[in-house]
Protein backbone atom coordinates (compact mmCIF):
# COMPACT_ATOMS: atom_id res chain seq x y z
CA UNK A 1 0.00 0.00 0.00
CA UNK A 2 0.75 3.09 -0.95
CA UNK A 3 0.27 6.80 1.05
CA UNK A 4 1.56 10.47 0.08
CA UNK A 5 0.18 12.53 3.01
CA UNK A 6 0.67 16.05 5.14
CA UNK A 7 -0.26 14.63 8.39
CA UNK A 8 1.54 11.99 10.58
CA UNK A 9 1.23 8.26 10.90
CA UNK A 10 1.17 6.39 14.15
CA UNK A 11 3.70 3.75 13.36
CA UNK A 12 2.50 1.03 15.61
CA UNK A 13 -1.26 1.57 14.48
CA UNK A 14 0.36 0.79 10.92
CA UNK A 15 2.16 -2.27 11.62
CA UNK A 16 -0.65 -4.07 13.49
CA UNK A 17 -2.73 -3.32 10.01
CA UNK A 18 -0.03 -4.91 7.94
CA UNK A 19 0.12 -8.04 9.57
CA UNK A 20 -3.79 -7.67 10.11
CA UNK A 21 -4.64 -11.45 10.61
CA UNK A 22 -2.09 -13.06 8.17
CA UNK A 23 -0.53 -15.40 9.59
CA UNK A 24 2.29 -16.31 7.04
CA UNK A 25 4.44 -13.49 8.10
CA UNK A 26 7.41 -14.59 10.42
CA UNK A 27 8.68 -11.10 10.29
CA UNK A 28 8.49 -6.98 9.67
CA UNK A 29 10.81 -4.70 9.02
CA UNK A 30 10.35 -1.19 9.36
CA UNK A 31 12.65 1.86 8.88
CA UNK A 32 11.07 5.35 10.18
CA UNK A 33 13.01 8.16 8.30
CA UNK A 34 12.92 11.75 10.88
CA UNK A 35 13.86 15.04 10.58
CA UNK A 36 17.40 15.33 11.85
CA UNK A 37 18.31 18.44 13.61
CA UNK A 38 21.25 19.06 11.46
CA UNK A 39 21.48 20.68 7.95
CA UNK A 40 24.90 20.76 6.52
CA UNK A 41 26.02 21.51 9.48
CA UNK A 42 23.24 24.06 10.48
CA UNK A 43 20.73 23.63 12.94
CA UNK A 44 17.65 22.80 10.97
CA UNK A 45 14.67 24.87 11.80
CA UNK A 46 12.32 23.41 9.77
CA UNK A 47 12.46 21.93 6.38
CA UNK A 48 9.35 21.56 3.35
CA UNK A 49 8.84 18.19 1.56
CA UNK A 50 8.06 19.49 -1.69
CA UNK A 51 6.65 16.38 -4.26
CA UNK A 52 5.00 16.09 -7.89
CA UNK A 53 1.41 14.69 -7.05
CA UNK A 54 0.39 11.76 -9.33
CA UNK A 55 4.16 11.12 -10.06
CA UNK A 56 4.87 10.39 -6.78
CA UNK A 57 2.21 7.72 -6.16
CA UNK A 58 3.21 6.70 -9.54
CA UNK A 59 6.52 5.74 -8.82
CA UNK A 60 5.90 4.40 -5.35
CA UNK A 61 3.96 2.19 -6.76
CA UNK A 62 6.43 0.99 -9.34
CA UNK A 63 9.12 0.73 -6.43
CA UNK A 64 6.63 -1.76 -4.31
CA UNK A 65 6.19 -3.78 -7.22
CA UNK A 66 9.87 -4.38 -8.01
CA UNK A 67 10.49 -5.03 -4.28
CA UNK A 68 7.15 -7.45 -4.61
CA UNK A 69 8.55 -9.17 -7.66
CA UNK A 70 11.95 -9.55 -6.25
CA UNK A 71 11.16 -11.23 -2.89
CA UNK A 72 8.34 -13.31 -1.53
CA UNK A 73 6.41 -10.62 0.31
CA UNK A 74 3.33 -10.96 2.12
CA UNK A 75 2.34 -7.44 3.02
CA UNK A 76 4.37 -3.88 1.86
CA UNK A 77 3.45 -0.59 2.72
CA UNK A 78 5.27 3.02 2.12
CA UNK A 79 4.26 6.47 3.72
CA UNK A 80 5.55 9.63 2.52
CA UNK A 81 4.95 12.94 4.23
CA UNK A 82 4.95 16.12 2.52
CA UNK A 83 4.58 19.73 3.91
CA UNK A 84 6.57 21.66 6.56
CA UNK A 85 8.31 19.03 9.08
CA UNK A 86 10.08 20.35 12.01
CA UNK A 87 13.06 18.72 13.59
CA UNK A 88 12.20 15.26 15.21
CA UNK A 89 9.17 14.54 12.77
CA UNK A 90 8.51 11.20 11.19
CA UNK A 91 9.00 11.73 7.29
CA UNK A 92 8.52 8.25 5.69
CA UNK A 93 7.78 4.55 6.73
CA UNK A 94 8.63 1.62 4.66
CA UNK A 95 7.73 -1.46 6.08
CA UNK A 96 7.51 -5.23 4.63
CA UNK A 97 6.60 -8.51 5.72
CA UNK A 98 7.80 -11.90 4.58
CA UNK A 99 7.62 -15.37 6.11
CA UNK A 100 11.22 -14.87 6.52
CA UNK A 101 13.02 -12.31 8.16
CA UNK A 102 15.56 -11.69 5.21
CA UNK A 103 13.49 -11.16 2.47
CA UNK A 104 11.76 -8.34 4.84
CA UNK A 105 15.38 -6.71 5.90
CA UNK A 106 16.54 -6.76 1.98
CA UNK A 107 13.20 -5.01 0.62
CA UNK A 108 12.42 -2.57 2.63
CA UNK A 109 16.21 -1.15 2.47
CA UNK A 110 15.32 -2.24 -1.63
CA UNK A 111 12.46 0.14 -1.32
CA UNK A 112 14.32 2.83 1.15
CA UNK A 113 17.00 3.23 -1.49
CA UNK A 114 14.78 3.69 -4.17
CA UNK A 115 12.90 6.12 -2.98
CA UNK A 116 15.78 8.26 -2.29
CA UNK A 117 17.01 8.05 -6.07
CA UNK A 118 13.59 7.77 -7.88
CA UNK A 119 10.19 9.08 -5.85
CA UNK A 120 10.14 12.94 -6.75
CA UNK A 121 10.27 14.61 -3.62
CA UNK A 122 12.80 17.79 -2.74
CA UNK A 123 13.55 19.16 0.62
CA UNK A 124 14.04 23.36 1.14
CA UNK A 125 15.54 23.70 4.64
CA UNK A 126 15.15 26.14 6.76
CA UNK A 127 18.20 27.18 8.80
CA UNK A 128 19.35 30.51 10.41
CA UNK A 129 21.22 31.38 7.40
CA UNK A 130 17.78 30.79 5.21
CA UNK A 131 16.27 28.46 3.21
CA UNK A 132 18.49 26.12 0.77
CA UNK A 133 17.24 22.98 -1.65
CA UNK A 134 18.66 19.65 0.15
CA UNK A 135 21.80 18.24 -2.68
CA UNK A 136 21.32 14.88 -3.52
CA UNK A 137 23.62 12.62 -2.19
CA UNK A 138 26.14 10.64 -3.94
CA UNK A 139 25.73 8.09 -0.94
CA UNK A 140 22.13 7.64 -1.91
CA UNK A 141 23.04 7.42 -5.38
CA UNK A 142 25.54 4.01 -4.49
CA UNK A 143 23.15 2.68 -2.14
CA UNK A 144 20.15 2.50 -4.93
CA UNK A 145 22.87 1.31 -7.48
CA UNK A 146 23.45 -1.71 -5.09
CA UNK A 147 20.14 -3.12 -5.85
CA UNK A 148 20.47 -2.06 -10.23
CA UNK A 149 20.97 -6.05 -11.03
CA UNK A 150 18.24 -8.29 -10.18
CA UNK A 151 18.30 -12.07 -9.33
CA UNK A 152 18.49 -12.65 -13.12
CA UNK A 153 21.83 -10.88 -13.44
CA UNK A 154 19.32 -8.41 -15.58
CA UNK A 155 20.42 -4.64 -15.83
CA UNK A 156 16.83 -2.44 -14.25
CA UNK A 157 17.08 1.27 -14.94
CA UNK B 1 2.35 20.57 -24.15
CA UNK B 2 2.05 21.18 -20.16
CA UNK B 3 5.22 22.17 -18.51
CA UNK B 4 6.13 21.82 -14.73
CA UNK B 5 8.65 23.34 -12.95
CA UNK B 6 9.56 21.92 -9.16
CA UNK B 7 11.98 23.23 -6.21
CA UNK B 8 14.60 25.35 -7.62
CA UNK B 9 13.76 24.95 -11.41
CA UNK B 10 10.49 26.50 -10.24
CA UNK B 11 11.74 29.11 -8.10
CA UNK B 12 14.14 30.22 -10.63
CA UNK B 13 11.34 30.17 -13.71
CA UNK B 14 9.28 31.96 -11.49
CA UNK B 15 6.80 29.63 -13.11
CA UNK B 16 4.91 26.33 -11.00
CA UNK B 17 3.16 25.14 -14.62
CA UNK B 18 2.51 26.63 -17.89
CA UNK B 19 0.76 25.61 -21.35
CA UNK B 20 3.35 26.08 -24.29
CA UNK B 21 3.70 25.53 -27.82
CA UNK B 22 7.00 24.81 -28.68
CA UNK B 23 8.32 24.72 -32.06
CA UNK B 24 7.98 21.70 -34.32
CA UNK B 25 11.71 21.60 -34.35
CA UNK B 26 11.77 20.67 -30.85
CA UNK B 27 11.28 16.74 -30.45
CA UNK B 28 12.79 15.67 -27.82
CA UNK B 29 13.58 16.89 -23.93
CA UNK B 30 17.09 18.28 -24.82
CA UNK B 31 15.51 19.91 -27.65
CA UNK B 32 12.88 21.40 -24.97
CA UNK B 33 15.46 22.81 -22.16
CA UNK B 34 17.01 24.22 -24.99
CA UNK B 35 14.10 26.37 -26.30
CA UNK B 36 13.25 27.32 -22.48
CA UNK B 37 16.73 28.62 -22.25
CA UNK B 38 16.16 30.72 -24.99
CA UNK B 39 13.58 32.85 -22.94
CA UNK B 40 16.46 34.11 -21.26
CA UNK B 41 16.03 35.74 -17.43
CA UNK B 42 15.32 32.97 -15.04
CA UNK B 43 14.88 30.14 -18.03
CA UNK B 44 18.44 30.68 -19.06
CA UNK B 45 19.68 30.21 -15.43
CA UNK B 46 17.64 27.28 -15.05
CA UNK B 47 18.51 25.53 -17.49
CA UNK B 48 22.17 26.91 -17.47
CA UNK B 49 23.69 23.30 -15.77
CA UNK B 50 21.90 20.91 -17.14
CA UNK B 51 23.94 18.09 -15.44
CA UNK B 52 21.41 18.89 -11.86
CA UNK B 53 18.25 19.37 -14.14
CA UNK B 54 16.12 16.01 -14.12
CA UNK B 55 13.16 14.95 -16.25
CA UNK B 56 10.00 13.16 -16.50
CA UNK B 57 7.71 12.79 -19.67
CA UNK B 58 3.52 12.01 -18.75
CA UNK B 59 5.03 11.29 -14.79
CA UNK B 60 8.20 8.77 -15.77
CA UNK B 61 11.95 9.62 -15.62
CA UNK B 62 13.53 9.88 -18.88
CA UNK B 63 16.38 11.25 -20.45
CA UNK B 64 17.31 13.97 -22.26
CA UNK B 65 16.69 11.92 -25.34
CA UNK B 66 13.34 11.27 -24.77
CA UNK B 67 10.93 12.60 -27.09
CA UNK B 68 8.23 15.35 -26.10
CA UNK B 69 5.18 15.59 -28.31
CA UNK B 70 2.23 18.10 -27.76
CA UNK B 71 0.03 16.30 -25.48
CA UNK B 72 2.70 15.48 -23.29
CA UNK B 73 2.97 16.73 -19.86
CA UNK B 74 6.80 17.52 -19.46
CA UNK B 75 8.19 18.12 -16.22
CA UNK B 76 11.97 19.64 -14.83
CA UNK B 77 13.46 19.14 -11.15
CA UNK B 78 16.50 18.81 -9.09
CA UNK B 79 17.95 15.39 -7.95
CA UNK B 80 15.17 14.01 -5.91
CA UNK B 81 16.26 14.44 -1.88
CA UNK B 82 13.05 12.52 -0.55
CA UNK B 83 13.11 10.19 2.05
CA UNK C 1 18.26 -1.38 26.50
CA UNK C 2 17.61 -5.09 26.82
CA UNK C 3 13.89 -6.63 28.39
CA UNK C 4 12.90 -10.07 28.93
CA UNK C 5 9.36 -10.92 29.41
CA UNK C 6 6.16 -12.21 29.29
CA UNK C 7 3.68 -10.20 28.00
CA UNK C 8 3.71 -8.31 24.49
CA UNK C 9 4.66 -5.12 23.54
CA UNK C 10 3.16 -2.06 22.08
CA UNK C 11 5.61 -1.48 18.99
CA UNK C 12 4.82 2.13 17.97
CA UNK C 13 4.79 2.88 21.89
CA UNK C 14 7.80 1.54 22.15
CA UNK C 15 9.78 3.01 18.73
CA UNK C 16 8.62 6.06 19.90
CA UNK C 17 10.08 5.92 23.75
CA UNK C 18 13.65 4.66 21.37
CA UNK C 19 13.88 8.41 19.38
CA UNK C 20 12.37 10.35 22.32
CA UNK C 21 14.07 13.41 22.10
CA UNK C 22 17.14 12.27 20.44
CA UNK C 23 17.23 14.79 17.36
CA UNK C 24 20.43 13.31 15.60
CA UNK C 25 18.30 10.34 14.51
CA UNK C 26 17.83 10.42 10.89
CA UNK C 27 16.35 6.37 10.82
CA UNK C 28 14.87 4.28 12.90
CA UNK C 29 14.87 0.35 11.56
CA UNK C 30 12.62 -1.69 13.34
CA UNK C 31 12.49 -5.85 12.97
CA UNK C 32 9.09 -7.54 14.82
CA UNK C 33 9.33 -11.34 14.63
CA UNK C 34 6.20 -12.78 14.70
CA UNK C 35 4.50 -16.67 15.65
CA UNK C 36 3.67 -18.07 12.48
CA UNK C 37 0.55 -20.59 11.44
CA UNK C 38 2.66 -23.51 10.56
CA UNK C 39 5.80 -25.73 11.98
CA UNK C 40 7.67 -28.03 9.67
CA UNK C 41 4.75 -28.38 7.36
CA UNK C 42 2.13 -28.76 10.19
CA UNK C 43 -0.66 -26.01 12.07
CA UNK C 44 1.00 -24.42 14.90
CA UNK C 45 -1.39 -24.03 17.88
CA UNK C 46 0.85 -22.46 19.50
CA UNK C 47 4.56 -22.63 21.12
CA UNK C 48 6.43 -22.20 24.24
CA UNK C 49 9.30 -20.26 24.40
CA UNK C 50 11.94 -21.36 27.24
CA UNK C 51 15.09 -19.22 28.60
CA UNK C 52 17.87 -19.12 30.29
CA UNK C 53 17.06 -16.08 32.75
CA UNK C 54 20.56 -14.32 33.79
CA UNK C 55 22.18 -16.14 30.87
CA UNK C 56 19.48 -14.33 28.17
CA UNK C 57 20.19 -11.01 29.40
CA UNK C 58 23.91 -11.26 29.23
CA UNK C 59 23.40 -12.19 26.00
CA UNK C 60 21.43 -10.00 24.26
CA UNK C 61 23.68 -7.18 26.23
CA UNK C 62 26.34 -8.66 24.80
CA UNK C 63 25.02 -8.32 21.13
CA UNK C 64 23.63 -4.91 21.34
CA UNK C 65 27.22 -3.54 23.04
CA UNK C 66 28.88 -5.62 19.76
CA UNK C 67 26.24 -3.68 17.86
CA UNK C 68 26.93 -0.30 19.16
CA UNK C 69 31.22 -0.99 18.69
CA UNK C 70 30.17 -1.82 15.17
CA UNK C 71 28.16 1.26 14.42
CA UNK C 72 27.59 4.31 14.86
CA UNK C 73 24.62 4.34 17.02
CA UNK C 74 21.75 6.84 18.60
CA UNK C 75 20.03 4.25 20.55
CA UNK C 76 19.40 0.46 20.23
CA UNK C 77 16.34 -1.82 21.94
CA UNK C 78 16.24 -5.60 22.07
CA UNK C 79 12.68 -7.07 23.40
CA UNK C 80 12.07 -10.96 23.47
CA UNK C 81 9.06 -12.77 25.15
CA UNK C 82 9.19 -15.70 26.62
CA UNK C 83 6.28 -18.35 27.74
CA UNK C 84 2.94 -19.27 25.71
CA UNK C 85 2.31 -17.76 21.90
CA UNK C 86 -0.05 -18.16 19.73
CA UNK C 87 0.09 -18.14 16.06
CA UNK C 88 -0.09 -13.89 14.98
CA UNK C 89 1.36 -13.05 18.56
CA UNK C 90 4.66 -11.16 18.73
CA UNK C 91 7.92 -12.86 19.52
CA UNK C 92 10.92 -10.47 19.22
CA UNK C 93 11.08 -6.58 18.71
CA UNK C 94 14.85 -5.27 17.63
CA UNK C 95 15.27 -1.46 16.84
CA UNK C 96 18.35 0.95 16.37
CA UNK C 97 18.52 4.65 15.37
CA UNK C 98 21.16 6.04 13.55
CA UNK C 99 22.23 8.97 12.03
CA UNK C 100 22.42 7.03 8.57
CA UNK C 101 19.98 4.56 7.63
CA UNK C 102 22.50 2.02 6.21
CA UNK C 103 23.85 2.16 9.98
CA UNK C 104 19.99 1.67 11.43
CA UNK C 105 19.49 -0.77 8.97
CA UNK C 106 22.81 -3.43 9.06
CA UNK C 107 23.01 -3.24 13.06
CA UNK C 108 19.04 -4.19 13.44
CA UNK C 109 19.79 -7.21 11.05
CA UNK C 110 23.50 -7.87 12.76
CA UNK C 111 20.89 -8.01 15.99
CA UNK C 112 18.51 -10.51 15.37
CA UNK C 113 21.09 -12.60 13.07
CA UNK C 114 23.23 -13.06 16.00
CA UNK C 115 20.52 -13.48 18.77
CA UNK C 116 18.97 -16.34 16.70
CA UNK C 117 22.01 -18.41 17.33
CA UNK C 118 23.36 -16.91 20.55
CA UNK C 119 20.23 -15.56 22.84
CA UNK C 120 19.44 -18.97 24.58
CA UNK C 121 15.83 -19.00 23.91
CA UNK C 122 14.29 -22.66 22.90
CA UNK C 123 10.70 -23.13 21.15
CA UNK C 124 8.48 -25.85 22.10
CA UNK C 125 6.25 -26.05 19.29
CA UNK C 126 2.54 -28.08 19.79
CA UNK C 127 0.88 -29.30 16.76
CA UNK C 128 -1.89 -31.46 16.34
CA UNK C 129 0.94 -34.28 16.10
CA UNK C 130 2.08 -33.18 19.52
CA UNK C 131 5.22 -31.16 21.06
CA UNK C 132 8.36 -31.19 19.41
CA UNK C 133 11.47 -28.76 20.07
CA UNK C 134 12.15 -26.84 17.11
CA UNK C 135 15.01 -27.41 15.25
CA UNK C 136 17.89 -24.88 14.78
CA UNK C 137 17.85 -23.77 11.15
CA UNK C 138 21.09 -24.21 8.85
CA UNK C 139 20.24 -21.08 7.42
CA UNK C 140 20.44 -19.42 11.03
CA UNK C 141 23.72 -20.42 11.69
CA UNK C 142 24.72 -18.80 7.80
CA UNK C 143 23.22 -15.81 8.64
CA UNK C 144 25.09 -15.20 11.92
CA UNK C 145 28.28 -16.19 10.17
CA UNK C 146 27.83 -13.40 7.49
CA UNK C 147 28.72 -11.23 10.59
CA UNK C 148 31.26 -13.27 12.19
CA UNK C 149 34.40 -10.81 10.62
CA UNK C 150 34.46 -6.97 12.04
CA UNK C 151 35.62 -4.35 9.85
CA UNK C 152 39.16 -4.69 10.80
CA UNK C 153 38.85 -8.30 9.63
CA UNK C 154 39.09 -9.70 12.97
CA UNK C 155 37.62 -12.97 13.81
CA UNK C 156 34.75 -12.74 16.06
CA UNK C 157 33.45 -16.22 18.15
CA UNK D 1 28.61 -27.58 40.65
CA UNK D 2 25.43 -26.30 39.99
CA UNK D 3 23.94 -27.53 36.61
CA UNK D 4 21.23 -26.49 34.73
CA UNK D 5 19.37 -28.37 31.69
CA UNK D 6 16.76 -27.03 29.33
CA UNK D 7 14.80 -27.82 26.52
CA UNK D 8 14.33 -31.91 25.92
CA UNK D 9 17.96 -32.14 27.71
CA UNK D 10 15.82 -31.04 30.65
CA UNK D 11 12.72 -33.57 29.63
CA UNK D 12 15.15 -36.36 29.08
CA UNK D 13 17.16 -36.25 32.07
CA UNK D 14 14.06 -35.41 34.17
CA UNK D 15 16.03 -32.66 36.14
CA UNK D 16 16.02 -29.15 35.64
CA UNK D 17 18.68 -28.11 37.62
CA UNK D 18 20.68 -30.02 40.51
CA UNK D 19 23.96 -29.49 42.82
CA UNK D 20 26.11 -32.32 41.71
CA UNK D 21 29.50 -32.94 42.91
CA UNK D 22 31.70 -34.52 40.00
CA UNK D 23 34.97 -36.57 40.70
CA UNK D 24 38.14 -34.99 40.38
CA UNK D 25 38.96 -36.28 37.61
CA UNK D 26 36.17 -34.49 35.58
CA UNK D 27 37.99 -31.23 34.82
CA UNK D 28 36.25 -29.99 31.82
CA UNK D 29 32.97 -29.98 29.97
CA UNK D 30 33.13 -33.02 27.73
CA UNK D 31 34.61 -35.09 31.09
CA UNK D 32 31.44 -33.82 32.79
CA UNK D 33 29.35 -34.93 30.12
CA UNK D 34 30.84 -38.45 30.40
CA UNK D 35 30.44 -38.49 33.65
CA UNK D 36 26.65 -37.51 33.34
CA UNK D 37 25.98 -40.14 30.96
CA UNK D 38 27.60 -42.44 33.09
CA UNK D 39 24.23 -42.01 35.37
CA UNK D 40 22.39 -43.93 32.69
CA UNK D 41 18.84 -43.85 31.68
CA UNK D 42 17.26 -40.56 30.52
CA UNK D 43 21.19 -39.18 31.23
CA UNK D 44 22.56 -41.40 28.98
CA UNK D 45 19.92 -40.64 26.52
CA UNK D 46 20.29 -37.20 26.79
CA UNK D 47 23.82 -36.48 26.59
CA UNK D 48 24.14 -39.78 23.60
CA UNK D 49 24.44 -37.30 20.49
CA UNK D 50 26.86 -34.52 21.72
CA UNK D 51 26.74 -32.73 18.37
CA UNK D 52 23.05 -31.50 19.22
CA UNK D 53 24.07 -30.51 22.88
CA UNK D 54 25.56 -26.90 23.53
CA UNK D 55 27.13 -26.04 26.90
CA UNK D 56 27.70 -22.38 29.01
CA UNK D 57 29.54 -22.02 31.88
CA UNK D 58 28.61 -19.23 34.22
CA UNK D 59 26.19 -18.24 31.63
CA UNK D 60 29.09 -18.07 28.71
CA UNK D 61 28.68 -20.48 25.85
CA UNK D 62 31.97 -22.49 25.58
CA UNK D 63 33.27 -25.24 23.85
CA UNK D 64 33.53 -29.06 25.25
CA UNK D 65 37.14 -28.22 26.16
CA UNK D 66 36.17 -25.74 28.63
CA UNK D 67 37.71 -26.35 32.41
CA UNK D 68 34.59 -26.51 34.86
CA UNK D 69 35.53 -26.48 38.41
CA UNK D 70 33.43 -26.94 41.75
CA UNK D 71 32.14 -23.61 42.23
CA UNK D 72 30.77 -23.38 38.71
CA UNK D 73 27.22 -23.09 37.45
CA UNK D 74 27.37 -25.07 34.08
CA UNK D 75 24.03 -25.52 31.58
CA UNK D 76 23.42 -28.03 28.79
CA UNK D 77 20.78 -27.34 25.96
CA UNK D 78 20.36 -27.75 22.51
CA UNK D 79 21.48 -24.93 19.94
CA UNK D 80 18.99 -22.12 20.56
CA UNK D 81 15.88 -21.28 18.81
CA UNK D 82 14.69 -18.36 19.96
CA UNK D 83 14.08 -15.04 17.86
Amino acid sequence: MIRVQRQDFDVGAELAALSGDNRGIGGVCAFVGLVREMAGGEPLRSMSLEHYPGMTEKALARIEAEARERWPLEETLIIHRYGKLEPGERIVLVATASARRQAAFESCNFIIDWLKTKAPFWKLEQTGGGAEWADARDSDGAAAARWFRDAKGKQLD
Amino acid sequence: MKIIYFAWLRQKTGVSEEDASPPETVTDVAGLTGWLKGRGGGFAEAFDDLSVVRAAVNQEHVGMDHAVSAGDEVAFFPPVTGG
